[in-house]
């Protein structure tokens, strides 16, 4: 049966009772804040960007923000996020450049992947952030691996993995989860259960309780945390990534929430759900709660607010002004990194492009 | 006669078949109340009901498992895979199971099921949103290989695949989804599985290819003949497996020379079979070597996609290399 | 944590205490005794016949019988039998011919299936026994869309999967498990536990608690039971079917066994697990436990076995002797069945091959 | 110097570079106390322990999924497919995840890892023992194929791979692991990746192969050389992504005439490439059609296999047709 939903913070920004906040300075309640309305605005930004043709595409994660950046505070520098497309709080958390993040949405010569993927498919080794991949589902198994090679390196990192709830269908959570149980890996599973599978609802995607009463079927923990609430999600979270620090093995948090805009800008989430819903979950915003919690506790003010809000939107148009300067990338990169060297197949298939090149050039 | 995408056609044969036979179920992620996420399926929940159109949890080797299952227990399940992209969690299920179960039974027992999926690129869809996977289907033997290129064949096709008795892989050309449009007859009508259609003739070169290229294809070859007055064949493939080599043999043997184009890798892509066995059945026909347009082998890119993919550029090259061989 | 072990006949063949035996008939109970039988006898013979180079290879059920065949009585003629290669007391049960059994393990040409598949991968339709595959764990989404096909049709089959516990560790398993549970399929999940996946222990395939506990993540029922004992076999998979039959959707039992030989004839199992696990089991071996409660229940005598033992003999010798008689499949065969009807292209290598047929004939 | 089979051979590499380099691990079903069913795996977790070498679950989606993880955070994994035949559950972890992972991040990331695994038939191992999937990993960009024919190549060339820094499949030719004797030096070495061999010299004719067919090429070779006086080259790929392409030319540019031996079906298969490459880079030097011995396009038999595979009847009818064309 369906386990309790853990809250530290009500919708009102109240305490909830019996909870106590976690072990955080008012500095960094303050960041969460921060990364959750710079996160909340890009997605803004950039969905307008999409309607305007600036973009091709975007997939953002508005009324989820707290479960996100509230798991991904709860790590160490030296830990790995493995995210699913929807995480982008994460790398802001770690301190993704907008710069960079934008010249990925364009593909442009500056995007650190060389304009090779769709938008929000970045990779940030340098924040230890994994590189991702449309596919639902294959990045559990690799966040399981990952964690058994810190194990057998012997050094102390945990790995965060993020998916959603439709995830937890594919072969790749039941093998993941599977091994990560069968070599006690140090891993964190971060289930978003958003309710939605673009137009699949939670009820349709499995006939379980809630997904973390899925833990007892790999010998894991199982905990369902209210994932509006960024204390509660901060704190399951380092729980989970100390007890897999120590040896104690992986823990599946099921953090509930809601996706409160279409699955990406391809949808239309009018078609498949009702307004009443999405309106209860409104209510809910993940950002109130927090901002109610910050200036009741004086952390915060009307004014930080706005000094913030005309902040993060002078940061968003400076780097956007830059970044949309910047043109494709290369012909040649096209042919690169598919091995370490290139094979004389592709260096042949770069030289027939080459000759067209010129005539190709204006099409760009 | 109604003009319609090739969306609609695909819509339109889906729901004349289940009226016709009520063994045809389908199933697939976000196939019902939603109507597909190229809405192929829209409306079939509605006028079918949810028994027989329905939504899966999200496990590509789930959809084809249980229609497998469903096809061995007296159903003709249609399942849709959302991309190409994203059959490979089900190969296993479809290369060892679907594919060899007529085989490995004596014959006893069969698989009859169509799995559609859109491929190719085009729509800025990167890596996993543009791939065109038909050369692992081909080289797998019990599998048929559809791929339409206009409305009119993705319906008479799809009806003919539906009522095979063979596992189908239709591979539907999502860059023209809606941008091919031509009129459909109302009413049933099949195209036959395994025959190729010249949908240009001519006579200095023949221009082999399928799906989404074949517009492209005919638009090389219209540009060809106003500005080179060159007569160029087009063949549209339309069933990959099996092939129709006599219209491909034809077509060679008359112009002495061939163009494949695809979408695909070139390395072991489908047009490398086609190659390897034009010369063996046509060499002494043959005044240059088959040469190959297509996607280069590398994954597929996002921003320069255009590039990756065969356009008219490219392929009068090679058709210029071939005649000028 | 794990669940108890449901059993009606202890080890010594008394009833369980508070146990009682399944509605079933003195004759019913010899049935299911006579099909063990023959199965352990086959087996024995069998592996025999490979060590003498006479068949390629052979897998057998020995130790397993009681949960294959106490299942499988559960069953009406008109339900699904979806094996995985270790059932054939399964198909003995529902009138498999010997001949037929051993023209496939031959491969011969008098084989239902053509020769086309290594020895044990019989498929018998008209049993309604479906074709046996050798990747693991395929055939359990394929048994879940049987049975929804089933639902969809409106007919009142019930579909009883069989795997190992090896396989549940396969993402075919979670997938058709979850299937299941969203389509409150009519099907029965029955997974021989027997502890090993070939060299591998049931401790390193999952940490869970045994294989039970799993249904949960599902939404299903799970049970465990004594997979030596027919009885309980029998009366929890009638259990499970019944229920699926009525709509109560899929039930996942576990039969806790034990493989007493080597996993094939390819196999030897010394090089990973001790003779003292083996002499464990072999005191519950399930023939015994049975053969025990029918004698003191009367229905059954020393003599009686006498008889059997030496029918199932002279039955097998027979077939045996009828079956080596037949020569291999025609070449010809090669090419038919990769579709209904034969393309072109083989065909044309058929005709290849014909040409070198007499030179080859002499080669077989 | 001691004489090995292939077995040894790749127990043998396994242990030298376990022993030079700690990142390399080695996992798979039943590779670890047990040593392998084909005992390829014997003696390394007893030398390198259980964290170095370890058996996993029945997953091989799980296996190759954590493989890339393992990869991904410093580690060089060797993971085990039990048989090639049971490699498509992993298909996508391979074919979209392992095979990208560069590509995809700019070159950011990379994944080093090499998954050995049994393939091809002659052991009678029916339809799911016997497979050769070589193809369908040529044809996906990414991924380096390999596949030895004798002990000594195997040994190398497994060195190479694992010290290769991108994912290669590393093909063993199971009917020939024990069968294949030769001497292997003791120690490290390598063996160049994307280097055929011609195995054989000859005049007349070319025969291109690798696996367990190079053997039976060889055998074919001599006898021709016996009983017709037939000189005849044999090249041994070795590698067939990238595959060496300036020895394949060489030789047919000198030959004129070349026949393609695999096990895998025709249809698609890597025979095509080769037959289309050639054509399209030494048409002027060929003197009859590139023709395949290969296996049919069926799903791989039990009984009739040793009709199904090539053999040397089969690939002399091809050299006789050949030279009479
Ligand atoms: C293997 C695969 N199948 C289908 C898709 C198409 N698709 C993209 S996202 C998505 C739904 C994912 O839902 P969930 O896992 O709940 O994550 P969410 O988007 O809700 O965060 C689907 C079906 C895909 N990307 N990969
Ligand atoms: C996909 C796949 N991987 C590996 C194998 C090789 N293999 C055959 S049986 C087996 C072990 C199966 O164990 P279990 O599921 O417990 O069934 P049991 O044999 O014990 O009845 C393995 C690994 C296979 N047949 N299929
Ligand atoms: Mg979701
Ligand atoms: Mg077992």
């Amino acid at each position: 049966m369906s386990q309790p939903i853990i809250r530290i913070l009500e919708p009102d920004g109240t305490l909830a009772e019996g909870a106590e906040l976690p072990d955080i300075s008012p500095k960094q309640q303050v960041r969460l804040f921060r990364t959750m309305l710079l996160n909340r605005r890009v997605d803004q930004q950039m969905i307008r960007l999409q309607r305007q043709g600036r973009i091709g595409f975007y997939i953002g994660s508005i009324g989820e923000e707290a479960s996100i950046v509230g798991s991904a505070a709860a790590l160490a520098d030296s830990d790995w996020i493995v995210p699913c497309y929807r995480e982008l709080g994460a790398a802001l958390y770690r301190g993704f450049p907008l710069f960079d993040l934008f010249c990925q949405l364009f593909g442009n010569a500056r995007d650190p992947i060389k304009g090779r993927q769709m938008p929000n498919h970045y990779a940030i080794p340098e924040l230890r952030f994994a590189s991702i991949s449309s596919p639902v589902g294959t990045q559990i198994p690799q966040a399981v691996g990952m964690a058994m090679a810190a194990k057998i390196r012997k050094v102390k990192e945990v790995v965060l993995a993020y998916f959603g709830d439709g995830a937890t269908s594919q072969g790749d959570f039941h093998v993941g989860a599977n091994f990560a149980g069968v070599y006690r890996a140090p891993v964190v599973f971060l289930c978003r259960n958003n309710q939605w599978a673009i137009s699949v609802p939670f009820s349709q995607q499995t006939a379980s309780d809630g997904i973390a009463v899925k833990a007892e079927a790999y010998g894991l923990e199982g905990v369902r945390v209210d994932g509006n609430d960024v204390f509660a999600m901060l704190d399951q979270t380092r729980k989970a990534a100390e007890k897999a620090r120590e040896g104690g093995g992986a823990t599946l948090i099921e953090a509930v929430t809601y996706r409160l805009e279409g699955h990406s800008t391809s949808d239309d989430p009018r078609a498949y759900r009702k307004e009443k819903e999405v309106a209860y979950w409104k209510d809910k915003d993940p950002l109130l709660r927090l901002e109610r919690h910050l200036i009741r506790a004086k952390h915060w003010t009307e004014q930080d607010r706005q000094q913030l809000d005309e902040e993060i939107k002078q940061q968003i148009q400076t780097e956007l002004k830059r970044a949309e300067r910047v043109g494709p990338p290369p012909l040649e990169s096209i042919f690169e990194d598919v091995f370490d060297e290139t094979p004389w197949h592709l260096r042949e298939q770069w030289e027939e492009m080459r000759q067209l090149e010129e005539v190709v050039e204006e099409k760009v | 006669m109604p003009v319609f995408n090739i969306i609609q056609a695909v819509n339109d044969a889906l729901k004349l078949e289940m009226r016709r036979d009520e063994r045809v179920v389908v199933l697939g992620e976000d196939v019902g109340k939603f109507g597909g996420v190229f809405r192929a399926t829209q409306g079939l929940q509605e006028e079918f009901g949810a028994e027989r159109v329905f939504d899966t949890p999200l496990a590509e080797q789930g959809i084809i498992g249980a229609a497998i299952g469903m096809a061995l227990n007296g159903l003709r399940p249609v399942p849709e895979i959302q991309f190409a992209d994203f059959i490979y969690p089900a190969f296993d299920q479809i290369v060892n199971e679907a594919a060899k179960m007529r085989y490995r039974s004596g014959g006893r027992v069969t698989c009859p099921m169509v799995i559609r999926t859109p491929f190719g690129g085009g729509i800025r869809g990167g890596h996993y949103h543009s791939q065109s996977p038909e050369a692992y289907f081909v080289h797998t033997p019990g599998l048929k290989v559809v791929a339409p290129s206009n409305p009119y064949d993705a319906k008479g096709l799809l009806i003919s695949a539906i009522r095979d008795d063979n596992p189908v892989i239709f591979m539907e050309p999502k860059r023209i989804y809606r941008a091919a449009k031509g009129e459909v007859p109302e009413g049933e009508y099949t195209v036959e599985l395994g025959k190729a259609e010249v949908v240009r003739a001519g006579d200095d070169l023949t221009l082999i290819t399928y799906g989404a290229m074949v517009p492209t294809a005919l638009k090389t070859a219209e540009t060809a003949a106003e500005e080179d007055r060159l007569s160029i064949e087009v063949i549209d493939l339309r069933t990959l497996m099996p092939y129709d080599l006599p219209t491909v043999l034809e077509s060679v043997r008359k112009t002495g020379r061939a163009v494949i184009v695809h979408e695909a890798p070139r390395t072991c892509g489908f047009g490398a079979e086609l190659a390897a066995v034009i010369n063996e059945k046509a060499m002494l026909h043959l005044e240059a070597p088959v040469y190959r347009v297509t996607g280069f082998d590398t994954p597929f890119p996002y921003t320069l996609e255009e590039h990756y993919l065969p356009n008219p550029r490219r392929i009068r090259r090679a058709v210029q290399e071939s005649l000028s061989f």
